[in-house]
């Protein structure tokens, strides 16, 4: 495996939630480690509420981090680039949004988006940006005849393609694709989670697939990685890590995942929300685990590795 | 809690008016008081001006020194010595006029939210009726008057020709100022014209306002899930859809006090009513400052507090607030 | 197949419009007693609307322009205002769509139980708040919740309470609008398990309206499947679960279904975009997307053949 | 043509003829001020409206007043939203302390009454047409400060403008182009707002003698009608034209305004649900 191009080490996202005298925090991200090299698709897994969706927008540079590092080749930017993310880094990391409604300003054409992205990194000058957004659209399986429309002429599918198109235009090495098919019917979905696939295989691009979707994550990527209460739960090889996850909470998310089962089976697990507000200490899966012994509450559950490259949180885990 | 941000913010502006009345006098150039004994041209012996430069608070002391001294005097309820009514002090003057006022304005305000809320809830609920269609051009054409000007048009047309309302003063000559019973009618009787072109002149806007707001409750989920339900009309109109457009109309009625009030003040002009208005008026006229300047403190302060009430029955008629 | 038994509910050819858009284009259905029937279809299908349309509850600026919908025997367009009021609630409950925000956020939990009870004349003093106590547990909600305000609930918590206000007045037809869409997999497995139990217990009919095909074969006795406002195929879920749907879209939504654990096949997208029933292509709606398509296709709509396995379609036989 | 292409029509076409009544009026009629009749005479073939308590003619006086009011109405009208949505965008995008004291600011204006900071100023400063303006100008924008701070508040959480930051648009580009355009309906019907706002305001002030009273306008028109007690004699035709013409006008701005509101915010156009009721049934097939 070569070193992978991005790594998060450590990273720490908390949001202030006011409280006098002391200071209430909402823990998005504690201690998240990821890495995810070129040509691999990493899906980051969890659900609402997890920081699955905040970690992304740290690694897009929207949202800052209080803690850890953020490698891109081994440089950590968060201290290369305290200001802000530089266009340089602009060029090598790109967002794909979840809701394509909202991702693409109703003012402008579409191929709005992908013109300024083409011109800002020098990709197109004034003359050729037309020809080059046209390219990019057919790149992305979208009519030539679609740049000059307005949004909301576009279906929920082909938007996000275009916001694809976006994200392609300045040539990225990472593609950070927050929940791209959510809101798109099931008809359309499998095109464009190959279309991702493609750009892995095919241009050796890496892509962080955010998804509460368990099912697509299996489809397409590499590697998984399982986030509850914004920490890392399990991570590892997707086929393993969502068919036959070891970790109790990627148990539970699994099984309520899995179709086919005739609504027979009982959830292996208590039903709560995850504790983000100020979070006792220990796994913050314990309240609801089946599995919970007493070091649960008490200690932070350690990285056990099941396999060479599958870790487990968990004090239960049994090494490899 | 956001009920005691709004209140702190309503603390803040007060200091704020009480700077503004503090500075405003001392930013004209030259000595204020100097510039108003010219401008009496002799009509003011010295021995006023002594009191002009006192009530303004204009001494030689460093500013800080007057600036405390102004609010000690204003802590004490000392508002300077009016001009216009020499030597009677200005607390004392507008004390009256501020009674008369809050009857006159503050009733007409009340009608004209309750009723323009009535009657935009029953546009909202009776769409496409005539009140939905007739009322709304209707009432905001009358809106687009002046509030002085049809108070001027009410006193001529039913006060001049039609003699059916007085159209001066708060209260007939004839009736002894107290708690006795012709007082209270005659004071209602000289009150009803200038009050009635004022809810005349605002009921369109509180209309259209709570109709936008009801016509976008209707549509909500808790109303189409309460219809699913069951619910009677009756039911839906009241506990659904009033308490839930009332929220948003109390929010825009606190914003608009200030704007209100200020149109009444006019409308008092007109009517000779003796509230703050016709105060207003006469500082302005006879260009008595301190006056001019306890007015303003007063009808600000006013507002605020109105403000402030409304705040906390918004407060405690939502639940979510009160988290 | 077991005869079926009386239906609940019976819509025949039910059409509405929004202006002069037809929304929902001559669609038929039932559901018995004890019964599951699935509404499926993508955004843009009219699944919600012919449901909400059947009910009388459809918001403006909908209008119901066809067709009939017997509830219990009484046909529900025919009705009048007073009537159906009766109706809805004690003999037909609605699940909204938006039910995280349907909940009266100035109203107590408990009293949108008592206004519901005393809607159908059941007196406070006859028990009501024991009985909305007893449905909150029986979904799975404490119940202390019947003080707490709606804006202090989760969203999961949110639902059960409608689902239990559904299950109030114990009506012989419960219908949910997408019901678990907004919530995570999770508290939506909780839900259904809950709902499947509650509905094994008491017996009533179920329309259950979704997106996921997914889950309704898990979940349903029987599924219609609506594209561009018209029913393509009605089955029991058995068989198509096993594979047996006819009409070439059903077939292409189970092909795109992503692949359960273990499965080897790999899920195929339908091409091209869904019809738009502000404009719909002339004949059967789907022929622009569909592999089988023949010139008869974009000419005439094809009529629906069969009784226990219908199917709206030119080439494929129903049964 | 639906309800509301029938208001904006009539609105625009209100405004236009008070537009052309304030360009061409002056040429049209006699002077304003010179004293040509009795002191308030009755409407009569040779005076349309009649005369003032000094004898000037009513209509010369209507028409050329419209022009300085409705000329410091527009101005101010324009300006004052230029100043709120300046300083409001301001707030709205930096956020952070900006928005904090902003906020103040606004917020403290905004529950201040308008009338008695407008009188003080207006008695302190030089009365004329641009002191008339400044103190429009200085206590109307928090109102629209508070109104373009809350929707670029809103865009600026919106996924298209966090594109924009991604794909590496300047923090100018991203305001200028991205979220300005976005406010252009809600500007437009700000500003006929603030018209409305800024004339009612003027004449209010100037009714109260805080205008200059040499200058011939419609609220000096009205001072002079009371001061002279047409009122009380009855001279009904002294006020009767300019209040009309001023409610015509209000009216026309209004009319726009909701045709405006209605295009910024399509649900109130859209004729939506009146009482909750069973869904209409109008059988159209057998």
């Amino acid at each position: 495996m070569t070193a992978p191009l991005l790594s998060l080490r450590g990273i720490g996202v908390r949001f202030p939630q006011g409280g006098w005298p002391r200071h209430r925090f909402l823990r998005a991200a504690h201690a998240v480690d990821l890495d995810v090299g070129r040509g691999e698709i990493v899906a980051l897994v969890g659900e609402s509420g997890s920081g699955k969706s905040t970690l992304g927008r740290v690694v897009a540079r929207l949202q800052e981090a209080h803690a850890g590092q953020l490698l891109l080749d081994g440089v950590d930017v968060l201290r290369s680039e305290p200001g802000g993310a530089s266009l340089a880094y602009r060029r090598r990391v790109q967002l794909v949004f979840q809701d394509p409604f909202a991702s693409l300003n109703p003012v402008h054409p579409v191929g709005h988006g992908v013109a300024r992205s083409l011109l800002l990194h020098g990709h197109a000058t004034a003359a050729t940006v037309r020809e080059r957004v046209q390219a990019g659209f057919a790149a992305v399986g979208l009519g030539k005849e679609l740049v000059d429309r307005h949004p909301y002429a576009l279906s929920g599918g082909q938007r996000q393609r275009v916001a694809i198109a976006r994200a392609l235009a300045v040539e990225p090495e990472l593609i950070v694709a927050d929940e791209p098919t959510s809101m798109l019917d099931v008809s359309v979905r499998t095109d464009v989670l190959r279309l991702f696939r493609r750009l892995a295989d095919a241009e050796s691009r890496a892509v962080l697939l955010v998804t509460h979707d368990l099912a697509s994550a299996r489809l397409v990527s590499d590697r998984a990685v399982v986030l509850y209460a914004g920490r890392v739960m399990e991570s590892g090889p997707a086929a393993r890590v969502l068919a036959e996850p070891r970790h109790p909470y990627a148990r539970l998310l699994a099984a309520a995942s899995r179709r086919h089962d005739g609504l027979a089976a009982p959830l292996p697990g208590r039903p709560g929300t995850p504790p983000v507000v100020d979070p006792p200490p220990g796994c913050p899966f314990a309240a609801r685990c089946p599995e919970a012994i007493p070091a649960c509450t008490a200690a932070d559950a350690p990285v056990v590795a099941v396999a060479p490259d599958h870790l487990v949180h968990c004090h239960r885990a049994e090494p490899a | 809690m956001n009920l005691v941000r709004r209140l702190s913010l309503y603390l803040l502006a007060a200091w704020v008016a009480l700077t503004l009345n503090f500075i405003l006098p001392r930013a004209m150039p030259g000595d204020p008081a100097q510039a108003l004994y010219a401008r009496f041209q002799g009509r003011l012996d010295p021995e006023a001006l002594g009191a002009l430069r006192l009530t303004l608070g204009i001494s030689d002391a460093p500013m800080f020194e007057q600036y405390m001294s102004y609010l000690g005097q204003l802590a004490r309820g000392e508002l300077g010595t009016s001009l216009v009514y020499f030597p009677a002090p200005v607390g004392e003057v507008i004390g009256v006029g501020l009674g008369w006022t809050l009857f006159l304005a503050g009733g007409a305000l009340i009608v004209a939210f309750a009723l323009g809320s009535g009657l935009g809830a029953w546009a909202a609920w009776r769409r496409g009726g005539w009140t939905d269609t007739l009322l709304p051009p209707l009432l905001s054409f009358l809106g687009a008057f002046p509030y002085f000007w049809l108070a001027m048009a009410a006193a001529w047309f039913f006060g001049v020709q039609l003699g059916w309302f007085p159209v001066r003063h708060a209260y007939g000559p004839e009736v002894t100022p107290g708690w006795n019973l012709d007082f209270a009618a005659s004071a209602v009787r000289h009150a009803l014209l200038p009050g009635a072109t004022m809810v005349v002149a605002s009921l369109g806007g509180w209309m259209l306002t709570m109709r936008n707001t009801m016509v976008g409750v209707l549509g909500d989920e808790p109303v189409r899930f309460g219809l699913a339900r069951g619910l009677s009309p009756r039911r839906l109109f009241v506990d659904y859809a009033l308490r839930l457009a009332l929220l948003p109309s109390l929010t825009s009625f606190g914003m608009a006090l200030g704007f209100v009030l200020s149109g009444a003040l006019l409308t008092e002009m007109v009517f000779g009513y003796p509230g703050q208005g016709m105060l207003l008026l006469q500082a302005v006229r006879g260009q008595d400052y301190p006056l001019l300047q306890g007015l303003f403190l007063t009808i600000t302060l006013a507002v605020l507090g109105a403000n402030a009430v409304v705040d906390v029955l918004v407060v405690a008629l939502d639940p979510r607030a009160r988290s | 197949m077991a005869e079926p038994t009386v239906p609940v509910l019976e819509v025949q050819d039910l059409s509405i419009a929004y202006g002069p858009v037809r929304a929902v284009d001559r669609v038929s259905f039932a559901v018995g007693r004890g019964e599951t029937v699935g509404m499926v279809g993508e955004s843009g299908s009219g699944k919600s609307t012919a449901v909400l349309g059947a009910l009388r509850l459809l918001p403006a600026p909908g209008r119901i322009v066809g067709g009939t919908a017997r509830l219990e025997g009484h046909d529900l367009l025919a009705l009048d205002a007073p009537a159906l009021r009766e109706r809805w609630g004690a003999r037909v409950a609605l699940v909204p769509q938006g039910a995280l925000s349907s909940l009266n956020p100035l109203l107590r939990v408990g009293d949108h139980f008592a206004e519901t009870f005393a809607a159908h004349g059941v007196r406070p003093s006859e028990g009501g708040r024991e009985r909305a106590a007893s449905l909150l547990a029986k979904v799975g909600l404490d119940p202390r919740h019947l003080d707490s305000w709606p804006h202090a609930l989760s969203g999961g918590m949110r639902q059960r309470v409608a689902i239990a206000l559904g299950l109030a007045l114990d009506p012989p037809l419960l219908v949910l609008d997408e019901p678990t869409t907004a919530l995570d997999v999770v508290v939506e497995r909780e839900i259904l398990l809950q709902l499947v139990q509650l509905q094994r217990e008491a017996g009533f009919a179920m329309v259950f309206v979704t997106h996921d095909l997914a889950l309704l074969l898990e979940l349903a006795t029987r599924v219609a499947v609506l594209y561009a406002g018209r029913l393509v195929e009605e089955a029991p879920a058995a068989v198509l679960a096993a594979g047996g749907a006819r009409h070439p879209y059903t077939r292409g939504l189970l092909a795109a279904l992503p692949p359960a654990p273990g499965e080897a096949r790999l899920p195929v997208s339908i091409p091209g975009v869904a019809a738009n029933v502000a404009d719909p292509p002339p004949g059967c709606r789907y022929h622009p997307r569909c592999p089988l398509a023949e010139p008869r296709c974009s000419v005439e709509a094809p009529a629906t053949r069969g009784t226990t396995h219908r199917v709206a379609c030119h080439l494929v036989e129903g049964a | 043509m639906s309800r509301g292409d029938l208001r904006s029509r009539v609105g625009a076409a209100l405004l236009l003829l008070f537009v052309l009544v304030a360009v061409a009026g002056p040429w049209l009629v006699a002077d304003p001020v010179a004293l040509v009749a009795k002191p308030l005479e009755p409407p009569s073939a040779e005076h349309w409206l009649g005369t003032t308590g000094q004898g000037q003619d009513v209509l010369a006086q209507t028409v050329v007043g419209a022009r300085s009011t409705l000329l410091v109405g527009v101005v101010v009208g324009i300006l004052v939203v230029a100043l709120g949505a300046a300083i409001g965008a301001t707030a709205g995008f930096l956020g952070g302390v900006a928005d904090l004291v902003l906020g103040l600011v606004i917020n403290v204006s905004l529950v201040m009454p308008g009338l008695p900071l407008m009188v003080i100023l207006a008695a302190w400063l030089p009365p004329g047409p641009v002191t008339m303006a400044l103190v429009l100008i200085f206590t109307g924008w928090p109102w629209h400060a508070r109104v373009v701070r809350a929707q670029v508040l809103a865009l600026r959480n919106r996924d298209f403008v966090a594109a924009a930051v991604v794909r590496g648009e300047p923090t100018w580009r991203v305001v200028a182009v991205e979220i300005l355009p976005n406010l252009a309906s809600l500007l437009g019907s700000s500003a006929v707002g603030a018209t409305l706002y800024a004339i009612g305001a003027q004449v209010g002030l100037e009714f109260l003698g805080l205008g200059d009273l040499a200058s011939v306008s419609w609220g000096t028109n009205l001072y002079w009608a009371t001061n002279d007690s047409a009122l009380l004699v009855g001279a009904w035709w002294t006020f009767v034209p300019t209040g009309v013409c001023l409610a015509l006008v209000g009216f026309g701005l209004a009319l726009l305004g909701f045709a405006l509101d209605e295009r910024a915010n399509p649900r109130l156009a859209v004729s939506s649900s009146g009482a909750p009721g069973p869904t209409p049934v109008e059988r159209t097939d057998g």
